[in-house]
């Protein structure tokens, strides 16, 4: 065991810090939000330029080959530096890991550099209006047509994740009519400007516009179209779902930055807290820390070779219900002022907006990527192994 | 020793119950948001003539002399309407404090208030008054006295100000009661919104299907409602008893107040949680109603005292 | 509404402080233990000569005909007087019930004034080692002997409370060998003298022997030891079951008076406690008065004839779950003195060992009369209505 | 930044769990409760022949001269035993204070502790010497020279002690983050119990069936399980982070010891609530072994400092 950083490790996070510090952009409005979209890829192509918006990946796609051990002090640095949510992170953290892993070297080369550099915009095909936390209740059809080489699409997609604002869409279709539930479901890559597709946005719960419904009508895609093989979708698709769970959407430093803010605020607001929000502050506060000590502890058995099947489940479920507390014991803090979504007047400590803007966020986080009482039943019967009902 | 409400009790409660239902369905709440006041167009001037602005007045003044026991239902049912209107600083908070309530009786004029522990007056716009509290006095101002600042909430129905007042401005009164006045009347509109988003939840999880059943017959759905509902039921009993300690001035009415405040703000929150986390994606559709309730609930916990200030003051008296 | 107290009940309530004042034993043993259990008899008796055993039962059988309301103010002296548990309960509160509703009047005048008297001690013969939670899974059998007009009993109950102590035993049998679950199952009442019974007690989780085996082997009970129609035991017992649930077993006295004794303790140790502790004792006796309330509440609609179904199961999470959190905020305040069993030298606040035992007792609250989760379900299925599985 | 035990680290590891699976098996834990020391007759041999009792030792004096990385997880298997042994305050806690360790290396004597976090010393009756710390030093004293006054823990192996040292006695020696070693030895051992009440929770309701299925196929058992792994989890990594703080000495061990039992007693306080609860009855039952670990765990989590003083430490330090 040697929990220092070693030079190599060292430089790398000087590296980082220096360009952060120099270049994340201060107070970019919201990227749920059309304008606020524009900004954040403006900052998106910064960090492709500079070549830190897929750190971890190879050289040839715009990376940097760098170590997991390596992103996650990326990460660190990234947030400490304030930098904003990735606009990109659906195509960078969910797609790009099942290219690398299912792509053919024409569909790599092809999608993984324009991802990167944020020229193609990725959202995510999931969810529809009766497939929810049931994904393989998925009822979109994909309709081989073989005289044109390709398939065509039909169906709804929704809660798509700013599709109001990408330029493409990952998703399952059901391929084979017959088949029923997970099986026969195809993983299909799909441009938003292809004749018959619609795309209407809608409110989060922040009434943002960071969802959107794809509407798909008879919809022609190549056979290039097709990640991974015919009718296997899900098996495909259940990488992207792992990684979602896992620490590739989720690294620590958001949250121990979202820490250290929640200490400044407590301290700007002591005067008027209640004693026992000290010790939620703590309490969350060593949370952060034991989320980035089992990181580097499953890093550590990942880079030895060892592989993360269900135990993404406790990952997803222990950083955010953190998430949620942090934002909550930040509201307690503000009181009366905590509804606010701008500054209070003569304000000590700042961001009531963007505490009370992250609380809304947060919210999602137990509800998405599968619920998180679906993430306890994963871990009762596939990490404790208790019987399936 | 009876603890129930009068069917006269009853009676107002439903008269009002049924001018929400008719007048104040989400649609005029989400409305709200978006116009001009963030108030309704029909909601207010039913209330001055059934007398429910001017319950608390007496009736010499027009108003019907009733006592904060015959309000407390009321107030819960604008909570469970999420009613876009300052009733609970008129009429609650308000009222008892005027020197001359006739204008605020007949809804002529609205009140809105700014206490230490809820300084940003709602609506403070289109009142006529303010009644500006800081930690030595109360006074009574004409809204053109006064400078308003204009906040944000996350609630957009509540148009929020800070409020300036010179020192000279308004006539002071004497507090009675007036902060937990407040603090119990937000406590009852916190317990309706805490059953409008449970009635919600219930036959949302109820119609919704995913793996072929419904939402509603997994024992994890089951779980967080049956919470919801222990927090409530136990919640609802302290915020009346309170309304009777209030209304008879009995010593321990600050601690009454202050339990029940507590209890119904950790009540709305943790069904708020509850009532999301089932609701799953479809809750967090800003098009979906639930989150006109929850904002109004997250506005309403912080304010006139937060659960761990009530908590605490509690504590002064009991520790 | 009145939450004044009217002169008969303030003249009732003065009647109860001032006996129980003069005569609530102090420091009685344990009453799961033989020695403790005869030093409590003493008790009961001491209740039962001055009229003060069942308040609520007629004066023919040694009651007071106390309303409702008077029971809860007497139940509120009782414990605020520092009265012990009753080792009687079970038959008061859970059997007699029954009888009032279900016996005849020769049940009735035969065995109420032995039970009030605590002449005859019953325990409660529902568990079976296969039969916890799953109450309808009971297997022990009632075979009918028409030739000597009754039944034989045989099978094993568990986890029988003071089973060992006790002389009588209240339970269900299955008296018809075709029926499955809830069908066919009578109500008996069985003396433990009789021939074939056998009773060994054993070890509750604090050691003492508060719970019994009793094993049935062609016990022979004549016709009028059935309760109710023979083979509607299952609807005669829920009554009872309601009980147990309901605030016959658990007024708030018992935990009004424990969160006094948790704010003296604070009191005491407030020079040592966490700040945040504070405010968990608050919510807690916050949470005593809420239980106060509600079953005020709850008695004026009795009494105003409404009737309390599924409600009862409201009632037994939330007072079950009090009292484990006042124990629980007892033993933070005591830190390393909690463990003890016995008192801590130069104690300044005293009841270490009383709060660890009570705690321990406390842990039985959410398992027995059915777990928590059982009646989480019935709250969600039959006070909300969602749907069955 | 390798965060991972060393083969011999784990090597060491499997040898105590081997030993304790076939020495310290949970009848050997319910003698202890009855025995006339609340100790084992073989295992405190067999720890001092493997070095266990020696481990911090330098060679020199007979022991390893291994660190508390060395020794953490073999803490965590004696919790996950359960063993009736002063193995914490004995191995972890006093060797590097003693003046001449090896009758200790040895286990010809046997040392327990008194510190004013954990006032009570376990077994001091069979101890030779004790270490007596109070708020300004830390004194190595021999038993004989001590008054001892006997308590009754809830945990009946734990013989509990109050130690009283005439003023002259024993000898003074420097701390050295003593109470770190024990506080840290605590989480560890909380750690291997509640791993222990999760396994024994696990294989019973896997097995027990009611309502004709597994009571583990209940969605609410299964939460209260995945919701006590969730917390194993999230306290394991601590436990072992601080470990290599307080073996390097780096500037914030008493950061990390505090967050590592913080969270450890957390984990295990609830783990303990959700294994009786998800037993029911027959955990209840003192026949079963259930609570011969949860009542380790209510012991442990209340000494070395509980949680809320570790968080309190937490707080002085970054607040």
């Amino acid at each position: 065991m040697d929990l220092t950083f070693t030079p190599p490790e060292e430089a790398f996070r000087a590296e980082c810090r220096t360009w952060l510090h120099a270049h994340v952009p201060r107070d970019l409005p919201s990227g749920d939000t059309r304008d606020g979209f524009a900004a954040h890829l403006d900052w998106e192509r910064a960090l492709f330029d500079a070549r830190w918006a897929v750190v971890s990946w190879p050289q040839r796609y715009g990376g940097r080959d760098a170590s997991p051990m390596e992103w996650l002090l990326f990460e660190e640095e990234y947030y400490r530096a304030g930098g904003p949510q990735r606009v990109t992170q659906n195509g960078i953290f969910l797609l790009a890991p099942t290219v690398f892993e299912f792509g053919t070297p024409e569909q790599q080369d092809q999608i993984l550099p324009r991802m990167a550099a944020a020229q193609d915009l990725w959202c995510q095909g999931w969810s529809e209006p009766n497939a929810g936390s049931d994904l393989a209740g998925i009822q979109s059809r994909a309709a081989r047509d073989a005289a044109s080489g390709g398939w065509r699409l039909s169906g709804q997609k929704t809660w798509t994740t700013r599709g109001a604002f990408c330029t493409h869409l990952f998703g399952l279709f059901r391929s084979d009519p017959d088949a029923e539930r997970h099986r026969g479901l195809t993983y299909f890559l799909v441009p938003l400007d292809a004749p018959g597709v619609t795309v209407r946005g809608f409110g989060r719960l922040d009434g943002d516009e960071g969802f959107a419904e794809v509407f798909l009508d008879d919809v022609f895609v190549p056979d290039s179209a097709v990640l991974g093989a015919v009718h296997e979708g899900w098996s495909v698709a259940m990488a992207t779902a792992g990684a979602e769970r896992g620490l590739t959407l989720r690294s620590p430093g958001r949250f121990l930055a979202a820490a250290d803010r929640l200490v400044h605020l407590y301290r700007a607001r002591r005067d008027m807290a209640d004693p026992r929000v000290a010790d939620e502050v703590v309490r969350a506060w060593i949370d952060a820390e034991a989320y980035r000590w089992q990181t580097f502890w499953t890093v550590t058995r990942m880079t030895a070779g060892e592989s993360v099947g269900a135990e993404a489940s406790l990952t997803k479920v222990f950083w955010s219900e953190l998430d949620v507390r942090l934002h909550e014991h930040a509201l307690e803090l503000l009181g009366a002022d905590g509804e606010l979504t701008d500054e209070p007047d003569d304000d000590d400590a700042g961001g009531a907006a963007r505490w009370m803007k992250g609380y809304q966020f947060a919210l999602s986080g137990p509800i998405y990527a599968g619920t998180n009482e679906i993430q306890r039943n994963v871990i009762a019967e596939r990490v404790l192994g208790l019987p399936r009902r | 020793m009876r603890f129930a409400f009068t069917e006269d009790q009853l009676a107002f409660r439903d008269a009002v119950r049924d001018l929400l239902v008719r007048e104040c369905p989400p649609s005029v709440v989400r409305d709200s948001w978006t116009n001009a006041t963030g108030r309704t167009t029909t909601v207010w001037g039913h209330l001055a003539e059934m007398g429910v602005l001017g319950a608390l007045a007496p009736e010499g003044a027009g108003g019907l002399g009733l006592s904060f026991l015959d309000l407390v239902l009321v107030l819960e049912e604008a909570g469970y309407a999420a009613l876009p209107e300052p009733l609970l600083e008129h009429a609650a908070v308000a009222i008892p404090l005027l020197p001359d309530p006739a204008p605020a009786v007949s809804g002529a004029t609205t009140v809105t208030a700014s206490f230490p522990a809820a300084p940003y007056a709602p609506w403070a716009d289109t009142a006529g008054v303010v009644v500006v509290a800081d930690d030595t006095r109360v006074r009574v101002v004409a809204r053109d006295e006064l400078d308003l600042t204009a906040h944000a909430s996350v609630d957009r129905a509540r148009r929020l100000y800070t409020v300036d007042a010179p020192p000279g401005a308004g006539i002071p009164v004497s507090d009675g009661a007036a902060l937990e006045r407040g603090a119990l009347g937000a406590a009852a509109q916190l317990i309706g919104l805490t059953r409008r988003m449970l009635d919600l939840t219930v036959e949302y999880v109820s119609e919704r299907r995913q793996f072929g059943v419904p939402v509603g017959s997994f024992q994890a759905v089951k779980h967080h409602l049956a919470g919801a509902r222990l927090a409530l039921e136990f919640a609802r009993p302290l915020v009346y008893r309170a309304a009777w300690s209030l209304t008879h001035a009995d010593g321990d009415t600050p601690v009454h107040v202050s339990m029940a405040k507590a209890t119904a703000s950790d009540a709305a929150h943790l069904t708020g949680r509850a009532a999301l986390q089932c609701h799953g994606a479809i809750g967090y559709s800003y098009e979906y109603d639930l989150h006109l309730f929850l904002k109004r609930a997250w506005a309403l916990e912080g304010t006139w005292g937060d659960a761990p200030w009530h908590r605490a003051r509690v504590g002064r008296a009991i520790l």
